[in-house]
């Protein structure tokens, strides 16, 4: 039995499976749909509000999402960031990043001069007006991100990253400032990320910062899509090139950040 | 008193940041991370031990606000092997990995790995289980990857998808459960399910979404296609730790949910199907694990195999009424996922010695590495018997405790399964111990590279000795009478 | 101290054993053995100072004498619970062995081994231990009561006696000793099978005379069987002809002599003699022995060796001491006289055949032909034959005077008649003895003075015993039938003197083993079956098992590879997926929808 | 649970050869001295110790070792008579065979490793002996088998892996089918202790069918160890053992472990009463009257002489089932005592089979003309064991065959008579010949192999004075049978207590 | 009002199902992805309806929440993907131009 016979084969019955799976697919969602339909008559669900609601007042900040994000189930963001951390990671030991892109035209390069400014100093707001109205480390970090890939389009191959030692303290900073802020409670008695009412909202503030910039860089790195060139391993002359071609000095993220009080 | 619930997630986090920033001591941080969180897993055991469960609630807030952290019997086991098991991994990587790239790669991922593992087994809340089983998909396929060559990224890229496959379909039965009650902490969901007996519909759909999901993810019968090739080109101390630990995380969850939180609306007919597909894994991973030309392969049907032999004991749980008996089957269930545990991580390690030792892991010409390395070779011997079940170790009271209740229950039929699977496993374990007697010089010494032996021998050891003679105070640990079955 | 004589008699002959097997187990093993033959070997016969073969049965010889009668020494300890008892006829019988074993000793540790001329006197020492280990084992046998030193004498003595047998190496030989052992280990068989159920029958292992009366008829059977090997009964007796002449002329004198008779002291001792009337086996075992000595007289006849001749002799008057137990059990009042007169009869016939056998060795190997020795000794010969006849003023007379109360006793009439016929038998077969003794041609040997005066002594004894211990009317007894047989034996001679063509066919008409050459095409025709059977047997199970691997192959053989790769395609993986799932859900809805609510 | 003597000494002396097996696998290969005193002091301990045992056993104290490895399982050692009979059988032996073997793997290769698994069998067997509930006894079996799987394999060459792949597909079946019989009877009856006489008497009739089938799980698991007929395919294949193991394993421990264990279930699991009702007896009986024959017949037809003498076992061990299955004291008497008797005579032969091979080079029985010559103290041992074996009187073997016999007769069942003779005779047709030729046959040439030692006698020392030894034991169990502290006399006693008389 | 909430859950699970069917059947690997983020958004979606409270009452922040995590795990695990994804391409290539 040649190969392209039993590939005809199989191809035809997976033909015959994706029907059979599409169909059953149907009849279950039609099934989960009125199940969700009982559910939802059962009307049990906004109990939790109230009670969110309730709280608010002594998790330091007034926007609930927030309280819930970085108070009530502060544990998940932890968690969360550790899993960003982890993809990245998982990133880096799939070997160095591509060499990036050719260097970019004119009209690019005069945009990135005004809008990777323009996206750090909202991020910086969106990470300020978190704490009352919508927004906060991740929309930030978010933000962040976006300016590194902008600069990395433009030519910049580390997309505006420092180099490895620093970019690793970086995206460590987010998780490393959150256990340190947890164990820290939890030293002093109160119980791991129970935050004393008094304290709740400059330390909630301090993680956000930590959970921004670590987002920013992770997403950014992310994007790069490879390990950094490590400290001793020299430029290559392409890159030199890429380098002085962007004239522009690369806007360094980190100091831009900080935030008027 | 609730301290080492939260230091056994904490220590291994910050261990990885550490390693994460600082790769030019990643070993050493490495190290002293592991031992850190190991004695914190200890002490976590010994509070349990006096105090019976723990519960804490993060944050100080009321329970259906705060993510709960629970540790009753079940879990401390679970996570005291994950953590020794894991400080013999650890042993043995410091040794293993000498490329600089590898080793800044492995020891953070490892550490993530090692605290989403303690975060799953000790967590209460539902979307909490399903970060932690993110955290612990992501991580465990960027392990596998680490070899980075061509079957391991396909491999653990299969690997990935089914993760998330697995990990979105529980998440949709966790939108349902809190779409009917309100609430994610399990405590509180299982007395809601108790309570609305009219729910059953939603109830159904969402066991059906979590139970497949994560069954996507244990590996049971038909859903173990990705587990073979992702298992088998990991590097030798990833492997351990995915097949002794990450699986048995996935089915620790399925049988959380099948024996707390779904209890009343399961029955024996409904037991009957896991219990149906684990035996034909029994089996069928047992034959494949005899076919198969590779060590590596073998033991990750070997796997397949055991993960079905735990999945047998559901119906047999759910025909006994409580009492001493169905202590005894809880604590036998308990008592083969541990051994297996260990025997596995003790296999692959040596497994990975081999490969080292010989540049390639084929069975059929390893004679001369198994007699060159005689403590590896009792490794595998050790942890083979364990596998197989033969008396000495603890999987042989397991086994001898699954045949007294399947035959107490009348399900006569697990007998065969389970004794099919033992010839066919003590059949492709002495495949390879057969190899160790051959023409080849006599080994001079015992034990030839004591840092990746010593971790193999004694994990070996702990499954066989340990667990196989004095599987006593796992009873008194999981709170089950101590009179368990009559003295 | 006289009942430790008893266990000396069977202890000192096996401790001889070590030094007699000349066996030098410290020696330089190294030493390449010189090429020349002859090979040198461990057994070769040292200049040994000691004639060990001769010293066995003194010990024996002295507890016969000196012990009184009826001394018991109870071991319960040895073995299985031994108990040495010297009755009435364990004393004749211990008395008369001990003489022809000490006589064969001596001639066997003087004289020549009887190996044959061309090979020198090799191996003696193996010769020395088995003789020594067959007289330990006829001795313990005669002294032990009770039922396990019986079975112990009489295997130690039946094995050892079959490397005497193949003491030559000849073939002729070999096949003598292949059939002696096969046929001497069914007889153990049996009397094993016999004593096992006189055991459990009587309850005890040391059977008095009235425990044995509650026997079976199983139980009879197979002692009757058992022995009845050994003592030679018609179709069991074929391994006698053959192997009394292959063995070296000492072990034939013995086994002849003693080891035959031991059937008869067995049968004394476990048959219910003089107790319980047993009219079937007692006729049973007459006639078998009357169909003995018919049988054997005219083979022997027609025979061309003298040992050969000897060995058939024996055969008939064990048959006749047979007739008389048979008729002794059929008529238990005859019980006392008549087993005194058995054992008596016993007796004197293993003296004469001891010394007829030693006598023939002699005329071959003691002297020149034509010496005066030889002539003495041919002179002797022929007064040994009388008595073995039972001429008168013999011993023979004497023993079967005794024996003429059983005989008149019994039912038969026509037993007297054909008793008397078997005399003139016996005397006929005594003449063609003496024929052929007479042309024995033998050569000149050195050192045979210890044997001749071993001989003579035995041969005096036997000349003497009828006036030692014979009536005066003894002396007289069955002169007539002896007459009668000496007149024909005298003509025949005369005839064959005269025209040797005449009577050249009757010799060697039947070979030495009558009835085997009947057997062997027999044996070898079932051995032949049992061979193929085996074998097509063998071929079915390797075709047998041939088709099972190659299935078994088959099944595991099959490379499975593929089932796992259609698995990982994600269609099918995802169809089955949903698949449980859905199959989940509906057995969850079916297990809630009846009980819901 | 205090540890007091009583209850430590069983332990203790399953300890005394595991602890030295565990510490000889860490010894270098080429330390041979501390390997053979380790060896030497592991086994003298041991006969030391069960020496105490049996002088305890004998003063009526009880020896009782409980470690509970589970709630519901316990591993008991206890010693009653039956076990200070197999212990001491196979403690005595032990030390033999260890000097016959430092003897025997002189210039071999991989020592440690043979004499570490080789204490770990005889821990295994005296666990086996010394067990006091079926589950112990499954435990110990199992460890039997794993611990003599790689002495099996020891030489390498290809024969030896494919005899030892055999050996263990069958053991390894048998001990399931084992454990399978063990769990559902531990379902029906709770912890099953060893008592004599048995413990299932007090069970309802509707259970006599499972009871039954359970019998032959039990039988068929024990069965395979015992090489009763359809079983025993593993017996010959591995003979290509190094004759230490092959006369220590497979002619006393491992045999004897599967009939130990039968006499066990058939006397103190069932008790014989239930066990003639449920007729289970009676199937014993024709199996073990079945190997007995077949195995005599297969054995005439084997040129190798390791062949031959396996085969011989293969019928011999049967004895011991034919004993157990008769019904009385007596026939059981002879079933215990063929345990020891056949024990120490087949070591004997098999340990000058394992001296021709090594001295000479002699393997089969054809080359063995003229051995007695050139071997003379060897060649008398083996024709002590070998004479003992066919049941000639004053050797240890006649002793058991005559209580077999009468016990059958007293049973009522006189065909037992027939089987012993046919034996006997087919035991002498495989037997005698190579005694013939040994002592018979002129000296070849030159022999295969011959090895020469520098010593004054025809072997090496450690070659030569073991078979002798358990000769000279024959002989002394055979002539003093009936004196105290005798094998029969400790069979009359297990025999009585067994039947309660 | 009861039927909005249904209707936008009900959209959600619709979303679900979709993109688990062209997960299950279509083979190229972006496909796959893409269609792991819409099941992942159908599943946000369900959460969302049930934030719901009626017009008046401000809505249930816990949702909310859980979806702002849910998204940063979806975003890093398809990273991570599409990164598996790229190499696995760089290797085939590799195999199919030696």
């Amino acid at each position: 039995m040649s190969m392209s016979q039993s590939e005809s084969r199989a191809a035809e019955r997976n033909r015959d499976l994706s029907l059979l799976v599409a169909v059953s697919l149907a009849v279950l969602g039609a099934a989960l749909t009125w199940l969700y339909f009982i559910a939802l008559s059962a009307g049990a669900a906004p109990r939790l509000a109230d009670l969110a609601y309730e709280r608010l007042p002594g998790t330091g900040v007034s926007n609930p999402v927030t309280a819930v994000l970085l108070n009530y189930r502060a544990y998940d963001t932890l968690m969360e960031l550790a899993v960003l951390l982890a993809a990245l990671l998982g990133i880096w030991s799939l070997g160095p990043a591509a060499p990036g892109f050719q260097r970019s035209g004119a009209v690019l390069a005069g945009m990135v001069s005004w809008v990777v400014p323009l996206l750090i100093v909202t991020g910086g707001y969106l990470l300020w007006v978190g704490g009352y109205a919508p927004g906060g480390a991740f929309q930030a970090g978010a933000l962040l991100g976006a300016a590194g890939v902008i600069v990395r389009l433009a030519g910049d191959p580390r997309a505006g990253l420092p180099g490895e030692g620093a970019q690793r303290w970086l995206l460590v900073l987010g998780v490393l400032v959150f256990t340190l802020v947890g164990l820290g409670l939890m030293a002093f008695g109160a119980g791991f990320l129970t935050y004393p009412p008094k304290f709740a909202k400059w330390l909630i503030l301090l993680i956000e910062m930590a959970a921004t910039v670590a987002i920013g860089v992770a997403l950014a790195a992310a994007y790069v899509g490879g390990r950094p060139p490590g400290p001793e391993a020299q430029p290559t002359a392409e890159d030199e090139d890429a380098l002085t071609a962007a004239e522009t000095p690369t806007p360094d993220p980190t100091p831009a950040l900080r935030p008027q009080p | 008193m609730t301290d080492p619930l939260v230091l056994c997630i904490a220590l291994p986090l910050l261990g990885a940041m550490l390693v994460t920033a600082l790769p030019r001591w990643a070993v050493t941080l490495g190290i002293v991370a592991a031992l850190s969180t190991a004695s914190a897993a200890v002490a976590l055991t010994a509070t349990v031990w006096q105090h019976g469960t723990l519960h804490l609630m993060l944050g100080g807030w009321d329970a259906e606000l705060a993510i709960a952290l629970r540790a009753d019997g079940i879990a401390t086991a679970l996570v005291l092997m994950a953590n020794l098991v894991g400080l013999g991994i650890s042993v043995y990587a410091t040794g293993y990995f000498h490329d600089r790239i590898r080793v800044r790669s492995f020891w953070p991922l490892w550490l993530l790995l090692w605290a989403a593992l303690n975060g799953l087994f000790l967590a209460g809340d539902l979307f909490n289980l399903y970060v932690m089983l993110e955290l612990l998909g992501i991580a465990a396929a960027a392990l596998g990857a680490l070899t980075g060559n061509r079957d391991a990224v396909a491999a653990n890229l299969r690997y990935l998808l089914v993760g998330l496959l697995g990990s979105i379909s529980y998440l949709l039965g966790v939108a349902l459960l809190y779409t009917a009650y309100g609430t994610l902490d399990l405590g509180l969901l299982a007395q809601g399910v108790a309570a609305s007996p009219e729910l059953y519909g939603v109830n159904a759909a969402a066991m059906t979404l979590m139970v497949a999901g994560l069954a996507l993810k244990a590996a049971l019968f038909p859903l173990h296609f990705w587990l073979p090739p992702a298992h088998a080109n990991a590097p030798a101390p990833v492997s351990a730790a995915l097949s002794a630990l990450v699986v048995k995380a996935a089915f620790y969850l399925i049988l959380r949910l099948w024996l707390d939180l779904f209890w009343p609306i399961t029955d024996m007919a409904v037991a009957m199907l896991p219990a149906m597909l684990g035996a034909v894994a029994v089996i069928w991973g047992s034959w494949r694990a005899l076919r198969a030309e590779r060590l590596k392969l073998l033991a990750a049907y070997s796997t397949v195999a055991q993960i079905g032999y735990l999945f047998l004991f559901l119906p047999l749980l759910a025909a006994t009424p409580p009492g001493p008996a169905r202590d005894d089957l809880l604590a036998a269930l308990l008592l083969m996922a541990l051994t297996h545990g260990f025997a596995k991580a003790g296999f692959f390690l040596a497994a990975g010695l081999v490969q080292t030792n010989a540049g390639h892991d084929r069975i059929d010409d390893l004679g001369g590495t198994a007699q060159r390395l005689p403590a590896t070779t009792f490794a595998i011997a050790l942890s083979g018997s364990a596998l197989i079940g033969l008396p000495p170790s603890g999987s042989f009271i397991g086994k001898w405790l699954l045949m007294q209740g399947a035959i107490a229950t009348g399900q006569w039929w697990w007998v065969i399964v389970v004794t099919a699977g033992t010839l066919l496993a003590s059949a492709y374990i002495f495949r390879v111990l057969s190899r160790a007697f051959g023409l080849e010089p006599t080994p001079l010494k015992f034990v030839t590279d004591a840092r990746a032996e010593v971790p193999a021998l004694t994990l070996a050891l702990v499954s066989v000795a340990l667990l196989g003679l004095a599987s006593g105070p796992l009873w008194t640990l999981l709170g089950l009478g101590d009179a368990g079955g009559g003295a | 101290m006289s009942a430790w004589l008893l266990l000396a008699a069977w202890v000192w002959p096996l401790l001889l054993v070590w030094p007699a097997s000349g066996i030098r187990f410290r020696q330089d093993w190294n030493a390449v053995p010189d090429p020349s033959p002859p090979r040198h070997s461990q057994l070769e016969a040292r200049s040994s100072t000691l004639p060990w073969v001769a010293l066995g049965p003194v010990p024996a010889l002295a507890a016969a004498l000196l012990a009184p009668l009826g001394t018991e020494l109870p071991l319960p300890w040895l073995f299985l619970g031994t108990y040495l008892v010297l009755d009435a006829t364990g004393q004749i019988y211990l008395g008369f062995t001990a003489l022809v074993w000490l006589a064969a000793g001596v001639y066997a540790a003087f004289g020549e081994r009887g190996a044959p001329v061309g090979k020198p006197a090799a191996r003696s020492g193996r010769f020395d231990a088995l003789f020594l280990l067959a007289m330990a084992g006829n001795f313990w046998l005669i002294v032990g009561a009770d039922l396990f030193s019986f079975y112990v004498g009489f295997a130690m003595m039946g094995i050892a006696s079959y490397g005497l047998v193949v003491h030559d190496g000849s073939p002729s030989a070999l096949r003598a000793g292949k059939v002696y052992l096969v046929m001497a280990l069914l007889g153990e068989v049996a009397l094993f099978a016999g004593l096992v159920m006189l055991a459990s029958e009587t309850g005890t292992t040391r059977p008095a005379l009235d425990d044995v009366s509650a026997l079976g008829n199983a139980t009879i059977a197979l002692l009757l069987l058992g022995l009845g090997v050994k003592a030679g009964l018609v179709p069991l007796h074929l391994w006698l002809p053959l192997a009394h002449p292959a063995a070296p002329v000492p072990a034939s004198a013995v086994l002849s002599g003693t080891m035959i008779k031991v059937a008869l002291l067995g049968w004394l001792r476990f048959l219910p003699v003089g107790e319980l009337a047993l009219p079937g086996w007692g006729h049973w075992l007459a006639l078998a022995g009357l169909a003995t000595m018919t049988l054997a007289l005219p083979v022997g006849l027609v025979q061309r060796d003298a040992k050969v001749i000897l060995a058939y002799s024996s055969i008939a008057k064990m048959g006749f001491l047979m007739t008389a137990l048979g008729l002794v059990l059929v008529e238990p009042a005859l019980a006392p006289v008549g087993v005194a007169a058995i054992a008596f009869y016993a007796a004197q016939h293993g003296l004469a055949k001891g010394a007829l056998f030693l006598g023939v060795g002699l005329r071959k190997h003691a002297g020149a032909p034509g010496t005066t020795a030889q002539a003495m000794i041919l002179g002797v010969v022929v007064l040994l034959a009388l008595a073995l006849a039972g001429a008168p003023f013999t011993s023979g007379a004497v023993a079967k005077y005794d024996l003429k109360p059983v005989l008149e006793g019994a039912a038969w009439s026509w037993i007297g008649a054909v008793v008397a016929v078997t005399t003139v038998g016996t005397a006929l077969l005594m003449a063609r003895f003496v024929w052929v003794a007479a042309n024995i041609k033998g050569h000149a040997e050195p050192r045979w003075a210890w044997p001749l005066a071993a001989w003579g002594l035995l041969a005096a004894l036997v000349v003497l015993f009828p006036f030692a211990f014979g009536k005066p009317a003894a002396w007289l007894s069955n002169a007539l039938p002896v007459g009668i047989g000496a007149g024909i034996a005298a003509a025949v001679a005369l005839m064959a003197a005269l025209q040797p063509r005449l009577f050249a066919p009757f010799v060697g008409l039947v070979p030495a083993g009558d009835l085997l050459t009947l057997l062997t095409p027999l044996l070898r025709a079932t051995k032949q079956t049992g061979e193929v059977f085996l074998e097509d047997l063998g071929r079915t199970w390797g075709r047998l098992k041939g088709a099972a691997l190659n299935a078994f192959e088959r099944v595991f053989g099959t490379p499975a590879g593929d089932v796992e790769r259609d698995l990982r395609q994600w269609p099918v993986a995802g169809a089955l997926w949903v698949g449980i799932s859905a199959l989940l859900l509906l057995l969850l809805l079916a297990a809630r929808a009846p009980g819901s609510g | 649970m205090s540890w007091d003597y009583a209850s430590l000494l069983p332990g203790v002396i399953v300890l005394s050869s595991l602890l030295p097996g565990v510490f000889i696998f860490l010894v270098r290969e080429e330390s041979h001295t501390l390997r053979t005193v380790l060896n030497l002091t592991g086994a003298v301990a041991k006969l030391i110790l069960v020496g105490l045992l049996i002088y305890g056993v004998w003063l009526g104290q009880v020896f009782e070792t409980r470690i509970a490895i589970a709630p519901g399982l316990t591993l008991v050692l206890n010693a009653d008579a039956l076990s200070v009979l197999f212990v001491t059988l196979s403690t005595v032996l032990w030390l033999i065979t260890t000097v016959y073997a430092i003897g025997y793997l002189e210039h071999s290769t991989n020592r440690s490793r043979f004499f570490g698994f080789f204490s770990l069998c005889v821990s295994a067997t005296v666990g086996i002996a010394l067990s006091g509930n079926l589950l112990t006894f499954v435990i110990f079996y199992e460890i039997l088998t794993l611990a003599t799987y790689p002495l099996v394999a020891h030489r390498g060459t290809p024969e030896a892996t494919r005899g030892a792949k055999i050996y263990l597909a069958y053991t390894l079946t048998g001990g399931l089918l084992l454990l399978v019989g063990a769990v559902w009877l531990r379902t029906l009856t709770g912890p099953v202790d060893f008592v004599e006489g048995g413990i299932l008497d007090d069970l309802p009739a509707s259970l006599h069918g499972q009871l039954v089938v359970i019998f032959g799980l039990l039988l068929a698991g024990l069965g395979v160890k015992a090489a009763l007929v359809p079983l025993h395919g593993w017996l010959p294949q591995s003979m290509v053992a190094p004759a230490p193991v092959s006369s220590l394993l497979h002619a006393v421990a491992v045999v004897k472990a599967g009939a130990f264990g039968i006499v066990r279930v058939v006397y103190d699991v069932y008790g014989v009463t239930l066990a003639g009702e449920l007729g289970l007896l009676a199937v014993l009986s024709v199996l073990a009257s079945f190997t007995i024959v077949y195995g005599s017949i297969l054995a005439m037809t084997q040129d190798g002489l390791k062949k031959r003498l396996a085969y011989s076992t293969v019928s011999q061990v049967s004895y011991i089932a034919l004993g157990t299955s008769l019904l009385g004291p007596v026939a059981t008497v002879g079933g215990l005592v063929h345990l020891v008797h056949q024990g120490i005579m087949k070591i004997t032969l098999f340990f000058c089979a394992g001296n021709y091979a090594e001295t000479l080079g002699v393997a089969n029985v054809s080359q063995m003309d003229g051995v007695g010559r050139r071997m003379p103290l060897t060649t008398l041992a083996f024709t002590i064991g070998a004479l003992g074996m066919i049941g000639i009187p004053p050797i240890a073997g006649f002793v058991s065959k005559w209580y077999l016999g009468l016990g059958g007769v007293e049973a009522g069942q006189h065909w037992v008579l027939v089987i012993l003779a046919t034996s006997t005779l087919l035991n002498a047709g495989y037997f005698l010949p190579i005694l013939y030729r040994a002592w018979f046959r002129p000296l070849p040439a030159s022999w295969p192999k011959e090895h020469h030692f520098q010593t004054r006698f025809e072997t090496m020392g450690a070659l030569l004075w073991p078979p002798v030894i358990t000769a000279v034991f024959c002989l002394l169990a055979g002539l003093l049978a009936a004196a105290p502290f005798s094998p029969l006399e400790w069979a009359r006693l297990i025999a009585q207590r067994e039947y309660g008389l | 009002m009861l039927t909005a909430q249904f209707l936008y859950g009900a959209a959600g699970l619709m979303l679900f199902v979709l993109g688990l069917w062209s997960f299950l059947v279509h083979e190229p690997l972006l496909r796959k992805i893409i269609a792991l983020n819409i099941t992942g958004a159908g599943v946000f979606h369900v959460f969302i309806a049930i934030a719901y409270r009626g017009d008046t009452a401000p809505p249930d922040p816990v949702p909310h929440a859980l979806v702002l995590t849910g998204i940063v795990v979806a975003v890093s695990a398809t990273a991570l993907a599409l990164m598996l994804g790229a190499r696995l391409q760089d290797a085939e290539e590799e195999d199919q131009s030696r």
